[in-house]
């Protein structure tokens, strides 16, 4: 079976954020994310979802290389100093290698 | 002074999230109270508006908003100076106080009921009006007004965050339909309102119980200052229902108004507009004290305030 | 012609949906209303029906029967040629139209109730018989009735999916229970019913919102199709109603019926029946067109309609 | 013998569940039913104690919390040896039995209601009273009593589940609020009860049918005892029932009581306290098993059997 | 401490597969499965879990090398077509390496 | 980009161990953790998460190697024999490392 090596690039963020991710994740070239609801703490505290926006989104986005270091750098540079947000890169291998490359048809629709 | 049993339900929560109870509210529930409140609120709202006419209440509409916008200029020295709190964190604290909470505004309605007293029934409108004026004044507090401000993005967050659209949906709704077309939708929003106010002050408690071990670290400055400013503001907003010509309750509600602090609206846009501020600090405020202070000392309180205004007799 | 208020719950939703307003009802909520409707509608036919004897309703029952057989057959070849989709999708499309949906049912109930128009209160029973027909069309369509096809699965589909159990089991427990029977809990069923739908359609606006901007994808001719042919089954319907001998209101709950696309039952039983077909064209249709353009301007005409046919007084 | 409508949900639920129906709700909504639930129960039962004297219930009281201590005491034994089971199971389960299911009572209460017999209002205080000391004697009864029992974190298990918490919280909130001062909630907790028993029980159909097929592996004995011994317990209950005075109403409630196995408060409990026993074999036992024997057969047997013991007329 | 290598395979697919999904894995050999509700977006645009069916579910599988590359093969050949669906497989380490093995006493009873 | 390795612990474990597990993690040095609701099938049976604590929770936490290994192995020692309850480890890059270092700053407060 052949598989293509990618990047699985995972983002724990406070919730309100999720519209800017999602915008930001299709400028710069991500062909899709999932995310989940999630809680959870860190060092902005305890983040427990009980109510409003006291909760955490968990992203995934399976891209190259590329992509994952400009979405790494890019929230980097724009949240972490204000928001409560974590982000961690892994490897992973893909059976469709197209459905995950960067920056053709970009998706800019917002989600959820 | 007897005690509401909405707000007994308040302290059932708190008593249970004190003692670390694994009593939980999903947050899909939560949600679904507000919702019902919200609407309820506007729509009870709405249909009194119906019967009014929206030319002799302008003049009252703009005394509200002059309010709205003098709370939050005042609030904001106290915190900067008399707290010492960094610019962004008193701005946006400045917004949650110069603003509402829908869920004490319930209470404070609830109360009044309870007790007899009648209130102009189209507070609701006085209550969105004092949603939004505050917003705007802590961001120009911390922005100020520069070419760069992004008013799109901020009218945005500003009168399209859930409480505003909701709150002004039950409005226009109720405005429109009038008495007798909400008639068939009262069994949910009007008949289960208290039950319903119920189980989100029980929720209220469980969150507040959470914001408590927060709270000492915040400091004893800004915890005075959560109890002081909302007295201070429930006289203004007493004065003013007095000179409105408001009767008891409706100086009772203005009052209590007043003296609420935003923990829905103010939170989620001051979050976007000014992330910079620690938004633990004005929630360990407004939700930890002043939200538990008002709904069992406060009103009580206010409702004294107001009958001495208007006489002793009330 | 008057609006009324749960349709305005429903533009509400629409209008905040397009203004990319933050406000969301969580997917827990959305279950439990369908919950309570679907419930609640399937009890108050079945109580209707323990007064009836189930005999003197055969007749109709096969004509509407029949009717659902013959919707699907007529909306194919027109998907298949003059709006010119592949063989899946008309199929999947003629099945949705042929169906009916259970929410524009209650719109259209709740529209008569407020315009004192009684109908026959077991109509819920055709609501279930119109479910499953147009199902079984759209799959023999594709599939052809060969010696694979799975007729246990399919049947496992159609007619243990939610919106089927639900009406079913509702109308037989009502059966059961009759009048008194269900008498302690009308409080949750009947006496929020249309609370429950408010808060329904307000959610429906916002789902209809985010279809909105899916719809330009999918040209103009399939959403013609979304307005010609629910003008064109409503007159079948009201037709059909006329010569059943149903009353005025009957005819305008059966033309509206007929005019209904599914959104629910059939979109889930064709995505594991016909899973080749497109599930975003069958939503834009029905759900993004159909549906909004019947419960607010749809039932009006279908009630005019009826009462052309039921001789001009009405 | 007529089944209760709220009954026909629980086979509606359980039919769906059996046939693989897609029907399912939401876990949020599960936890705002039995929210309701609960408070709805404790909110009665605390207005009823406020028209009664402690003082006069003490014996009550004590006759009620030995038979908790006695019932489970009772179960060890056959579990252990009857039936033959590790210790740790056979201590769970028999705290299960000893202890009572909230849904159990909502179906005996509703099921008195509709055939218009009175029992003490009171009853709710008995089932609090109920759910707590057979999780104690299950405890003991593995880990017998020493120095390094955590008591501490064991109260907290037992005293501040979510169980209790509602159920004496409604209990409080009622006694202190009083019949006026319940009245503006009652619209929720008591005019839907019904009705949110009704969906309660659907759900719990529909997790007996998930339950049922776990059943077959843990044997015949463990059904054998998961019938006989709530015949058995029922039996002690109506005795004593008849001996406290009470009412019928009042001997069937004690009987069913005694009867009912706990599937909320214990099971959570004994899986901290006792995490070697194993969880699946207690609720396919308590919830399986006993529940609908229970609420479809039971209770009418009881009923025959406290009218046996008032007196044949009954 | 001794841990064992496995793989992680990970399917996001629309909410409606999962009693079919479950049923695959139990066929080819998986010894559990974890589930947790999702939205996202892909080449099948935004799938944001709203309303009834409109949601996916992001279902874990750690299991050993054959049976991840027999599981992601089926998938591949029976779902990639005509729904919503993607996969991904990484490495991780695990303590009990038996609870992961595939193929003996095979899961063939639905969940959820 | 400058980014660092470290470890990634992932927990399934049924959900009313929540607090206790929380707890642990804290005084096992973690310095965060994100939980997401999770449902699924393992030795222990089918956790489908419908009712009252019938459900599981998904743990996630980023730290060293050290830290890792430490909750594993008490994690393994406190409660696999019973509790539902499996945990493997991967490797992933992150960004902010001084974030994900163990032991310094304990997080005792439970959570959610
Ligand atoms: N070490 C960690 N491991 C896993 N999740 C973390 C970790 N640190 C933070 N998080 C998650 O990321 C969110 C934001 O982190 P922070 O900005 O550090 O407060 C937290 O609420 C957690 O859900
Ligand atoms: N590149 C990606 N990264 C993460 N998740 C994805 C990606 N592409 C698709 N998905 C998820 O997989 C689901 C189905 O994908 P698709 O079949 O491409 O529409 C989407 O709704 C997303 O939740
Ligand atoms: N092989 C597996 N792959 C993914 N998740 C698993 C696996 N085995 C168990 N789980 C998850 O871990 C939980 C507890 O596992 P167990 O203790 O084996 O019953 C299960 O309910 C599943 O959610
Ligand atoms: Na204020
Ligand atoms: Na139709
Ligand atoms: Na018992």
């Amino acid at each position: 079976m052949h598989t293509d090596r990618r990047r699985l690039l995972t983002i724990v963020a406070e919730a309100p954020l999720e519209q800017n991710l999602v915008q930001d994740l299709g400028r710069l070239g991500a062909k899709g994310y999932t995310i989940t609801d999630a809680r959870g703490k860190g060092s902005r505290g305890v983040r427990n979802g009980q109510w409003e926006h006291s909760g955490n989104i968990r992203v995934e986005v399976v891209c190259d290389a590329n992509t994952a270091d400009a979405i790494a750098a890019h929230l980097q540079a724009r949240y972490y100093d204000s928001y409560a947000l974590i982000l961690f890169i892994g490897d992973v291998d893909v059976l469709r290698p197209e459905k995950f490359v960067g920056f053709s048809e970009p998706l800019s629709k917002s989600g959820a | 002074m007897t005690i509401d049993p909405v707000v007994l339900f308040f302290l059932l929560g708190l008593t249970a999230g004190l003692l670390r109870s694994d009593l939980r509210l999903p947050s899909a529930i939560y949600d679904f109270l507000t919702l019902i409140l919200l609407l309820g609120i506007g729509l009870k709202g709405g249909v009194e508006l119906s019967r009014q006419s929206l030319g002799t209440l302008a003049p009252q509409m703009l005394a509200i908003l002059l309010m709205g916008f003098a709370l939050p200029l005042i609030a904001y020295p106290l915190l900067r100076y008399a707290v010492g709190l960094k610019r962004p964190d008193a701005a946006s604290i400045a917004a949650h106080y110069g603003s509402v909470s829908v869920g004490t505004y319930a209470v404070v309605a609830a109360y009044l009921v309870s007790q007899g007293i009648v209130f102009e029934e189209y507070m609701p409108l006085f209550v969105v009006l004092l949603e939004v004026p505050a917003i705007l004044v802590g961001i120009v507090l911390v922005r100020g007004i520069t070419r760069s401000t992004r008013w799109g993005s901020l009218a945005h967050e500003v009168f399209l965050g859930k409480g505003v659209v909701l709150l002004t949906g039950g409005l226009v709704i109720g405005w429109v339909a009038g008495v007798e077309g909400v008639q068939p939708i009262e069994g949910l929003f009007f008949d289960l309102f208290k039950g319903v106010l119920a189980l989100f002050l029980l929720e209220m408690g469980l969150i507040v119980a959470g914001q408590m071990s927060d709270m000492r670290r915040y400091g004893l400055l800004l915890m005075v200052f959560a109890i002081a400013f909302p007295l201070f503001a429930a006289s203004i907003g007493a004065g003013l229902g007095r000179m409105l010509g408001l009767s008891l309750g409706g100086t009772v509600v203005l009052a209590t108004l007043a003296a609420s602090a935003s923990y829905i609206a103010v939170p989620a846009a001051m979050r976007m507009a000014v992330p910079e501020a620690n938004p633990a600090l004005s929630l360990a405020a407004s939700l930890g004290v002043t939200f538990p202070f008002n709904i069992v000392v406060g009103i009580p309180l206010y409702h004294a305030l107001a009958r001495y205004l208007h006489g002793a007799g009330g």
